[in-house]
């Protein structure tokens, strides 16, 4: 039978990661995945990436997706594309489908790196066309290019639900609401704001009392719910909408590992029905190793590290290098995990309801259950200052693991420190350039340049601006406050596209000086 | 609004494959070929993929990476086919699924 | 690991509910009222909810519906969810047509 | 938790339950301590469906076609579940003279205590099934077999046996059995102590070992069989079906979809891994095979495979029966793969036996101690 020093299945980032590292090692790597296009969900992500520089961040997630695979071909790892694993049998034996014939493999290791499944909720007419998971909306629009629909409710307010709101505005769509039967949103508030302050209501402690349609979705009636999760009569609320998104979280895919006879255990911390594993991903089969969302729910970042992790712990399994190489390896991509999760989204944080920034600030009350910071509680975080002429004006209110910020300002304007969750915080006396690059820097789209008075009584603010068409100079229309609604008359003043930027434009609006530290979004007249 | 994305304000373009024609329960559409048979379909405005055995009701695009198993249809002959993963091809024929088979039910048209 | 279980335990009568009628299983649309009766009936761990009603029998074979009806029938049992072992997986991961299945490639071929 | 009771029965498999029921429906008191999490977790769940009779040993043809006579037609409105039993005949298919040959035999052996089967050729065998492909030239033709869902049908008789009142304990793993007084009496489990007036060892492959518990040794080996079922499809036919060559057998279900089972050659000799897994081989093999018969199905999606132990002895036939020298002591095991069919009506007659030392069936040849050197 042929045999792999390691197969690795899924070529996602975990499983491409560990491909990385094995095949570095000299590793003879195979990565099975059964889709078309390899990069797991990396292709779907169009976002800026959280965390610091060694975790790829402020790189959309398929930028990161092509670097991957770059270095993958570079270190000479064989990617078997639309090969289907059917089965993984005893002695590491793996029975591939490719084509129209199935193939018998045996790997000296294997990685199982198959990620994760999207988790449903039902309520009546789940089953209609139309209501869809939000990984689907994700596939249709950043993949092949297709609208899931035109109006949108989104249930579920992580991140994977703010973002995809996003994603799906980005493309035209109408988000008419996102709506989270939980009383506080589940994601980063960055992702909140930015989708809030186009207009998004948010319906916390709400959820879908039921889709309404014959062959398809044409509407959703919504209701407030109690702490106990029932309905409260009277509070219902009716949508027109074509498409109900589900984004109510993920399941580890670990069924081939249950196959294989690792020892399983129900873990509701990592997600649900995972594999007995150490920190490095070795399952109670000797040779069998776990990396990503397989063995419990986080991040892709995270995922590439424990691909890393596992790539390392098999070439040492298999003797292609010494154990205190392997340690001294591991220390480091220890830290670098230890690094993402920190912060109040932390894994370890998980169900606890957190009241204070690290820095002992109180965490904006509105942001958790509206999905934007309000005017008068925006003032109270260190991102946020006044000064005479253009600066940043960081709205950036919890402690996330993210510092692309610090580096993008040369002139030194922000600092984080070496706390990768700490706020950032404007530093008084370096001079602001106008320059931009922080506004485009972040990934959760929460750093704005004010000049709060320009001397004719008006204001600017560029803000960070990821639509098209973008707007011509000159253009009328409103300022939106952080909660979508229209504060104030705006005019573009510029819109700035550079290839530093990213595909982060920057707009400039004018708006009277009274809505410099209001106005936040730009809407053009119709 | 047109339901595919002509231009992406960060994927840019999209480069769609040669465009071709296919059937969909007898009637000619258009679609790009090596797209999904689903993404075809639902640029097409096509919501309803098949009617379920016991209950005859209708089913779409669902999980849209080919797990849920929702959007099988009759391709080519084939039931059960799970159009979310399938690449389109040139002249094919793509129908509705009434519980295993193509042949509708007496209470669904 | 088995964990000695008196299938006599007292679990209550059957209360129907309103949702009963709630489709689960979509495959195979199984219904959360069909799902708490077998519980009453004794059905009392996932392999056997599924051999009992087909949940999770169908062409996905579960992927969609598992992790409601082990929440249903734990509700059922008074239990919590992780105590209840998920019916086992099997080959093959996704629908395999026969005539594939069936076709081995050599050993020799060398293309990957 | 109930410790005591007239019956304490070994295995909740379709002969444990079964039993119980027909136990518990004669008013007995009975406890059912099944080993794994699950009732019916070996054989019971695990097997092809038929209920048949043709291609059987004639020492156990009366008992099954006792059970087909009797106990299956009324079985779904007596279980209150669908068993979905079909008598529609079985067709055991051949190819070659030596497969006629085979058939024959059987067939011949069958026609003597009675079953009505015949020989029919190729013509004949597409008349009554016309999916199957012109290579079949022959098969042996039985009317009154047919097939159900053992599923249902296990945990039917489990359920109604609950309703009548028997205790059902799993994760229950007996060690041993205890003689008291010459009698056997108490049930060993490494939490508890059960005890009853009569035992019934129902417990498969793992019967050997409690019985070796009390001096009693049937032998009996293990072989790896394996199962796969497909999508639904379109009904198609409502046969059971074998070969002469027995590579593969099934039918389709109610549900649509199509059940085989079938042999790679390497049955005796696989392993597991804690639970029965299928090898990477046999599937394929049965695709094969089943190919070859139905050219129609090559393009029929599997959705699962699944394999289990099958307690296999050496002559072919179950031990069913009072263990004479240990007064109490009743065994049913060693069904060779083929226990489904015949298990109502060893459930009732067991119950009969136990209840009244009486059967209807003269079950004398399946006795457990028939087991004879060759010379």
């Amino acid at each position: 039978m042929k045999r792999y020093d390691l197969i690795i299945v899924g070529a996602g980032p975990a499983g491409l990661s560990a491909a990385i590292e094995a095949a570095k090692k000299g590793l003879k790597v195979i990565v099975f995945d059964e889709n078309e296009k390899p990069g797991g969900q990396l292709f779907k992500q169009i976002h800026k990436f959280f965390g610091s520089k060694e975790h790829r961040a402020k790189i959309r997630g398929f930028v990161i997706g092509k670097q991957l695979l770059e270095e993958a071909d570079a270190a000479g790892v064989k990617v078997e594309l639309n090969a289907t694993v059917i089965g993984l049998y005893q002695d590491k034996e793996v029975v591939v489908k490719k084509g129209d014939e199935i193939r018998h493999f045996k790997g000296d290791s294997v990685i199982i790196a198959t990620g994760a499944a999207e988790n449903m909720v039902t309520f009546p007419g789940w089953t209609l066309p139309g209501v869809i998971g939000a990984g689907a909306a994700q596939t249709m629009l950043n993949l092949h290019g297709i609208l899931p629909g035109k109006k949108i409710l989104m249930l579920g307010s992580g991140n994977v639900g703010l973002v995809v709101s996003f994603q799906l505005m980005q493309c035209g769509c109408d988000v008419v609401a996102l709506v989270d039967a939980a009383p506080r949103v589940g994601g980063y508030g960055v992702h909140a704001s930015k989708i809030s302050r186009c207009g998004v209501p948010f319906y916390l402690s709400h959820t879908i009392v039921k889709a309404e349609g014959t062959d398809h979705v044409s509407g959703v009636t919504i209701a407030q719910v109690d702490d106990k999760f029932k309905f409260i009569p009277g509070t219902e609320k009716h949508f027109d909408v074509d498409t109900i998104c589900m984004a109510v979280g993920l399941s580890p895919m670990s069924q081939l590992l249950k196959m294989a006879g690792c020892k399983m255990e129900d873990n509701p911390k990592r997600g649900g029905q995972v594999p007995i594993c150490d920190e490095y991903g070795r399952t109670s089969l000797p040779g069998v190793l776990v990396a990503g969302d397989v063995s419990g729910i986080e991040e892709a970042s995270s995922a590439m590290i424990e691909g890393r992790m596992a790539g390392l712990v098999a070439a040492e399994y298999l003797g292609f290098m010494e154990k205190d190489e392997l340690d001294a390896s591991l220390k480091e991509l220890d830290d670098a995990l230890m690094g993402l999760r920190q912060g109040m989204f932390a894994p370890s944080n998980r169900g606890k309801k957190i009241e204070k920034t690290e820095e002992g600030i109180d965490i904006s009350s509105n942001l958790l259950k509206k999905g934007f910071v309000s005017d008068d509680e925006i003032e109270r975080f260190p991102g946020v200052t006044h000064r005479v002429g253009v600066h940043p004006v960081m709205e950036c209110t919890q402690n996330i693991p993210c510092n692309p910020c610090q580096d993008a300002c040369k002139k030194g304007c922000i600092s984080i420190g070496d706390n990768i969750t700490s706020l950032p915080v404007v530093v008084n006396d370096a001079a602001c350039i106008n320059c931009g690059m922080c506004v485009a820097s972040c990934s959760g789209q929460a750093i704005f340049l004010v000049d709060e008075d320009t001397g004719d009584g008006m204001a600017t603010v560029t803000l960070p601006y990821e639509f098209l068409p973008l707007p011509e100079p000159g253009t009328k229309g409103k300022g939106l406050g952080r909660d979508g609604k229209a504060v104030c008359d705006a005019v573009v003043v510029s819109v700035k596209t550079s290839k530093a930027f990213d595909k982060t434009n920057l707009l400039t609006m004018k708006v009277p000086k009274e809505y410099a530290m209001k106005a936040r979004f730009f809407k053009a007249e119709v | 609004m047109d339901t595919r994305i002509s231009e992406h304000p960060i994927l840019g373009k999209k480069e769609n494959g040669k465009e071709i024609s296919f059937f969909y329960d007898g009637k000619e559409m258009k679609g790009y070929e090596g797209e999904p048979i689903a993404a075809a379909l639902k640029a097409a405005g096509v919501m309803v993929h098949r009617y379920t055995k016991k209950e005859h009701k209708p089913r779409g695009i669902f999980c849209a990476i080919g797990r849920c198993t929702d959007c099988v249809m009759v391709v080519d002959g084939v039931p059960n086919v799970r159009t979310c993963i399938t690449p389109l091809k040139e002249g094919m024929d793509v129908r509705t699924q009434y519980g295993v088979s193509d042949k509708p039910f007496d209470d669904v048209n | 690991m088995n964990s000695v279980n008196d299938r006599s335990r007292d679990i209550g009568e059957f209360v129907p509910e309103p949702d009963d009628d709630m489709l689960i299983c979509r495959c195979e649309e199984i219904t959360k009222g069909e799902i708490r009766k077998a519980v009453h009936d004794g059905m009392w761990t996932m392999t056997e909810i599924r051999r009992y009603l087909r949940t999770g029998m169908g062409l996905c074979q579960g992927q969609t519906c598992a992790r409601l009806v082990k929440g249903i029938v734990a509700r059922e049992l008074k239990i919590s969810p992780a105590e209840l072992e998920p019916a086992t997986s099997r080959v093959p991961m996704r629908p395999i047509e026969m005539k594939v299945f069936a076709n081995e490639a050599a050993d020799t071929k060398e293309d990957w | 938790m109930k410790k005591t009771a007239e019956v304490v029965i070994i295995g909740g498999g379709i002969i444990g339950c079964s039993t119980a029921y027909y136990l518990a429906k004669k008013g007995v008191d009975v406890i059912v301590l099944e080993g794994s999490d699950n009732i019916g977790n070996g054989g019971s769940s695990r097997n092809g469906g038929g209920v048949r009779q043709s291609g059987r040993d004639v020492r156990e043809l009366p008992l099954v076609m006792y059970g087909i006579k009797n106990l299956w037609p009324g079985l779904s409105e007596e279980l209150e579940v669908d068993c979905e039993y079909h008598q529609e005949g079985n067709l055991r298919l051949g190819k070659n003279e030596e497969h006629r040959k085979i058939l024959t035999r059987l067939a011949d052996n069958a026609r003597a205590v009675g079953l009505d089967v015949r020989m029919i050729d190729g013509d004949e065998v597409r008349s009554i099934n016309p999916y199957l492909s012109e290579e079949v030239t022959v098969a042996s033709w039985c009317p009154t077999d047919g097939h159900a869902n053992p599923l249902t049908t296990t945990l039917g008789y489990y359920k109604m046996a609950r309703r009548l009142g028997v205790t059902f304990i799993t994760g229950e793993e007996v060690k041993e059995l205890r003689i008291i007084k010459g009698k056997v009496r108490q049930v060993i489990t490494p939490n508890n102590i059960y005890e009853g007036e009569s035992v019934l060892v129902a417990a498969g492959l793992f019967s050997r070992d409690i019985l070796t518990s009390v001096g009693i040794d049937i032998p009996m080996t293990n072989s790896l069989l394996e199962c796969l079922v497909t999508e639904a499809e379109p009904p198609m036919f409502n046969q059971m079906l074998g070969t002469a060559e027995a590579d593969f057998y099934g039918h389709q279900t109610k549900h649509g979809s199509f059940v085989f089972g079938g042999s790679s050659g390497l049955e005796r000799y696989n392993k597991d891994n804690g639970t029965p897994v299928n090898s990477s081989k046999t599937a394929p093999c049965i695709c094969r095979g089943i190919m070859k018969y139905f050219p129609d199905l090559a393009n029929a999606k599997i959705v699962r495979t699944w394999a289990g132990w099958m307690d296999a002895s050496c002559d072919g036939v179950p031990a069913i029966g009072k263990v004479d020298e240990v007064p109490g002591l009743y065994v049913a095991c060693a069904f060779n793969g083929h226990g489904f069919g015949i298990a109502p009506a060893v459930g009732d007659q067991l119950a009969k036996l136990i209840v009244s030392g009486k059967t209807d069936v003269d079950l004398y040849d399946l006795r457990y101690d028939r087991f004879k050197a060759k010379i």
